[in-house]
């Protein structure tokens, strides 16, 4: 068959953004990336101690899940935080977070209580969602405008879109910010969620983590592009890319999205990032499908410990200083872990609250039988 | 005023966006062209496009944008074209809307209503033809509504719009033009969870809803038994008591649905029956219901539906016992 | 809020397709979208001939509709005939379409006889589906190597990348032409079949019909995009359009594209068209969506007009040979439609056949009761 | 060998690979993690990308990608990595898998397997404890089967995936890790559609299936009266013979499942011995079942799922009539 080709205009063209990146892993801060958006020193430094917290916190409910107290399989953060941090800090406290799973730094800055989380961790009383979900799984954190996410992925980047629709219908002057993995860039949420969005020029900004893996899919796996923020062309809304372990990188590209946001033009911003730990406690990478050296490399990268160069580079904080918000995490996660840990049990009566409105008499009489 | 069920909707749709400026209507179609059976007609025009959205296609979209509708406060009426749509919205449906009230410790609701024509009988083949009640009955969580009337259609639309749960709105297209009867233009709920005794009878109780209503009637009227006809009108939480009520009088239970019979509704009526009730029995439960094929062929629908006389041998063959 | 900018470099960047046209509306061939790949006069004449029937038999099947004989709803094809032609004409007889609804030139060209056309119309006997569907789903022409497509939109895309697959895992040099329309791309078959062809390099040319409505509601309203093609982007798979009422583009288009796919690399072509008639039988547009000056306006474009202009201005077919044309399709349509009136109909039986592969016990003791 | 049920399919997995070229397996995380629960360990390196093949993450995509396989000649299985995530895929299983045969007049066939991890009883919460078995039972078209020991896990799998139709394999995963049993390494088919008398017995009819199974064998043991328990093994379609067979020599029906009560599968049997022998039921009819919640909350798991306490107490309620 006769070879032919066509002509470049009448085939499409994209070019792949590159990935800001602010402060390099070193710590020093790069020169051509000058910030549009300055956050305080004091900013920085808060924002360090929650993911320090944040960091902590995983650690911990790792070791508790080794010892049965946190309940079902535990996803870790662990290279989230950055991404967490800078994305939930540039947010006002009226702005509303669609989250997915894996999203601890998030909790810290939006003030949940560390106890109220090993709560839920240990499924007692106290615990929002009442003891029904995995620890994965953040169902009932609207007091702190943490919108309700389960297991199955892509939902919440459609509720956003809706929920973005209805504050512009009732004139009410806030946002959403929408989370997702990479696998989940393959859901029909993600796509159903970006197209409503692109059509209704919803105030919402819908961030992909890109930490390189789906459980075990690589992301090249997942998708013939090479960077996840390409996608947005095919919603007719704007797409960017940041180191999504850099602070600063992830705190500009943030602000930039959400002041689009605000004006009704929703962004993609592809965060790019590294998932140290297994997926979940019930996974095991280095064994299975991942090269432990892979995980060293990308270690590199650090969010924390880059922050922390970075902060002694600059003279923002010591050496002593580091090491004392370390200590201080450990001590109130441990201190909130045993809190929680007096907390009742969950009452069997509860089992059928909350499947409706009311009670009604079919779930009564199942009650009795149990 | 004289209405049919397409109109009666119509009018319980206008009167709850006039009485409550947080309902509004999304699906595809509802706008300008005010849906593909013009229950939404006329909204776009009063209501405007803020209000009556047509979104894109995709009903897992459709149904995931109203829960984030109605988690913000907002009160949305999704419409799913056909039934056999709502498969492309089963997660957002069955997964999250229907879960997240349970979910959410309490602290998250989800009052929307999900509209959708269902049933054969329209010559419509496989994929506009579906009766999916049963598996949303099987999902804990879902009202889920069927009417009958115009004038129970309106009261129940009304109702399913002020409820605090979600609500699958079940629309007998087949009905949606049949023939009309009064309809007040006043404000009336017909209440959820509550079946209704559509014609009195000593012999036989019949169970059904929605698109069979007509035809068990007519069943009734021409059987020489006496035969008690029970409109279920709410699917799930189901009025199960009034079915018991009656089967205790009458002995005999006849169910009668369009769905495909194994695993249809009728399984479920006709075991709370024989777990509350079986002394009652005094011949076995017959169900009347479509065959188990891909619901409905396009040549064979006069075949598939439950036809009246079906049904009367169904009552003829309860009656053989006594 | 400070007011942020990113550098462009941060940033997606997308530029849309040209449209290629080859044919203008008079019939003059444009200079500069020369044909790499040259149809033979002949043919043309003969796709020409496929065109007009299919016109033909989609305006006899409305009469036949209004009259009662042609069941269900009918969905008028309109517009589509030289999007239809220039898609099947590339491919070899081995390959596969894996079609949307409104296709009847495709029909033609594989060569399914009107009289079974008819006779699924009609729902009678010699219909392959067995009565079973509406006129405008086709479940069962597998003799024509045209694959089951039902009402649900978006499947067809992505069981067109499996069976792609597997042809490719078979070593069977063969491709699959998959069909949807401009309201399609929003599915989740769209998003996933896509994603899957891009991912597994697989042999499908992926056709979008953008004929401006998804029943009532604008391209606008489906997506923010101008230009459908633009979504390839998302799965790193070219994108290309063409004037869909232009013979010659759309074999331009879809030569191009078939010879790529050929070797493993998907394609997304749009066709830009127009749905000249309404949605189906159950609709009118001209009362409640659409301003009939529009569908006017596109009636200069139209497939078959352009054709006979372009074949007279340049010495290919004569008035008289035109004419002539018309005429026998007419008579052919005509004598097919009388012929599968005659048909049997489809015998009760039938229904509870092909459920499974074997008649299970329970629907035997269902048809008796029937 | 000795084998626990996740080994048991494995070794089905291996062998029909090895016999059939046109066996391929798809799903996310079957590659070179084996599966979340293993069940697809070691295929990858023996069998290579082509054939163990990680998809991305959309369930329509797997199953549709599935079907289009099926439909060119191939005999994919299909892993959704929980059965709570079909519904991502629930158009493509039940409009099209479901229906291929039928709305293509028999010109094209879909037989593939969709293997699914379900049930509650391993405290995964609301999305990764539910049994769906229901629904899909409600489908024509799709065979339905629920392996409840290791040697019918094999058995079964391998009748599956030899079918010509579309199986809807439902795997319990609380018993993936149970006791192991002697699993024969020769090869050898459980044939669908026939269910099977895991115990003899002569007062009781304790139908059940899958994960209930041991349940339900522990409480026959303990009871004092004299319990057959009939194993389904397929639910659809659905072996009633031996069910009614075994009800009309004991007269008493007691139903087990961890999927929410209403419209579950224990209706349709229900159902069916209401039917067709009423007159041999001396007790009503009982359905031990989860709750009408979301399947399953985490702390509550224990309380959610069918307990031998609970099927004693049925087993004594239905032995109270005579
Ligand atoms: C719809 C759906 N399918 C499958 C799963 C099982 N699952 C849980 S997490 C996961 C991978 C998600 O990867 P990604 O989106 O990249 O997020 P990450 O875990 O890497 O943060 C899968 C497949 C699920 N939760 N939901
Ligand atoms: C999943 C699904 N939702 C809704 C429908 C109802 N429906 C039938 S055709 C149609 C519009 C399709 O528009 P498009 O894809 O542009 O194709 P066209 O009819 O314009 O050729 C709709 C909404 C459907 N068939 N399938
Ligand atoms: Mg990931
Ligand atoms: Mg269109």
């Amino acid at each position: 068959m006769l070879e032919i080709d066509l002509n470049q205009n009448y085939k499409i063209s994209v070019k792949e953004p590159q990935v800001l990146r602010v402060i390099e892993p070193d710590g020093t801060l790069r020169e051509e990336a000058e910030l549009g958006y300055k956050p305080s020193e004091g900013e920085l430094v808060k924002l360090y101690r929650y993911m320090v917290t944040a960091r902590v916190l995983d650690r911990h409910a790792l070791l508790l899940h080794r010892m049965g107290k946190v309940r079902s399989t535990y996803g870790p953060h662990e290279g989230h935080e950055a991404a967490d941090a800078g994305t939930v800090h540039v947010l006002k406290p009226e702005d509303w977070i669609a989250p997915y799973y894996r999203m601890l730094t998030a909790l810290m800055i939006r003030g949940v209580p560390l106890q109220t989380i090993w709560a839920k961790f240990f499924a007692k009383q106290g615990d929002p969602d009442k003891g029904r979900n995995l620890t994965v799984e953040w169902g009932g954190f609207a007091k702190w405008r943490i919108l309700s996410v389960g297991a199955p992925i892509g939902h919440q980047y459609i509720y956003a879109a809706g929920f973005a629709y209805a504050l512009r219908y009732m004139k009410r002057d806030e946002i959403v910010a929408a989370y997702i993995g990479d696998g989940g860039t393959s859901t029909n949420g993600f796509h159903t969620g970006l197209n409503f969005a692109g059509v209704f020029k919803l105030p919402v900004v819908f961030y992909v983590y890109n930490n390189q893996y789906a459980i075990s899919v690589p992301v090249r796996r997942q998708t013939a592009v090479t960077r996840l923020a390409v996608k947005a062309a095919a919603y007719g809304i704007e797409g960017i890319a940041a180191d999504g372990m850099d602070l600063l990188a992830v705190l500009k590209a943030a602000h930039y999205a959400v002041s689009k946001a605000r004006r009704g033009e929703p962004v993609l911003v592809e965060l790019v990032t590294y998932r140290f730990g297994p997926h979940t406690t019930a996974d095991d990478p280095a064994t299975r499908y991942r090269d432990p050296a892979e995980a060293e490399e990308w270690r590199r990268y650090d969010p924390i410990a880059r922050l922390e160069a970075y902060f002694k580079k600059y003279g923002i904080l010591t050496e002593r200083e580091i090491k004392l918000t370390w200590e201080e995490a450990e001590a109130e996660v441990k201190a909130a872990a045993k809190e929680a840990e007096s907390y009742p049990e969950i009452p069997k009566e509860w089992i059928v609250e909350d499947v409706y409105s009311y009670i009604p008499p079919h779930l009564r009489e199942e009650l009795e039988e149990l | 005023m004289m209405a049919n069920m397409a109109k009666a909707l119509n009018m319980a749709l206008r009167e709850e966006m006039e009485r409550d400026p947080r309902v509004v209507i999304l699906g595809e179609d509802v706008g300008k062209k005010g849906g593909v059976f013009l229950i939404t007609e006329g909204l776009y025009e009063k209501f405007g496009p803020e209000r009556v959205i047509d979104t894109p296609l995709n009903e897992g979209g459709i149904i995931g944008f109203a829960l984030g509708m109605a988690l913000a406060g907002l009160k949305p009426v999704a419409e799913i074209q056909f039934a056999d749509f709502f498969w492309l919205g089963a997660d957002e449906l069955i997964n999250h809307v229907a879960k997240i009230r349970y979910r959410s410790g309490g602290n998250f609701k989800a009052p929307l209503v999900v509209r959708m024509p269902y049933g054969a009988g329209v010559k419509s083949g496989l994929y506009h033809s579906q009766s999916p009640e049963a598996y949303l009955v099987h999902t804990p969580g879902l009202v889920v509504v069927a009417p009958s009337t115009p004038y129970n259609a309106k009261g129940l639309l009304k109702a399913a719009i002020r409820s605090d749960d979600p609500v699958v709105f079940l629309e007998p297209k087949a009905l949606y033009r049949a023939p009309r009867e009064e309809v007040p233009e006043e404000d009336y709920v017909v209440p959820l969870g509550k079946a209704r005794i559509a014609r009195g009878g000593d012999d036989v109780t019949l169970v059904t809803y929605g698109a069979m209503l007509p035809r068990c009637l007519e069943a009734a009227e021409k059987a020489k038994a006496s035969v008690e006809v029970v409109d279920l009108q709410t699917l799930n939480p189901m009025d199960y008591e009034t079915v018991i009520k009656s089967v205790s009088k009458t002995g005999r239970l006849v169910v009668v649905h369009d769905a495909p019979k194994t695993g249809g509704l009728g399984a479920e009526v006709a075991a709370i029956v024989a777990e509350k009730a079986l002394h009652a029995l005094t011949a076995p439960v017959v169900r009347v219901a479509g065959p188990d094929v891909p619901q409905a062929p396009v040549a064979h629908d006069d075949v598939y539906v439950p036809t009246v006389e079906r049904i009367l041998r169904a009552i003829d063959k309860v009656m053989a016992y006594s």
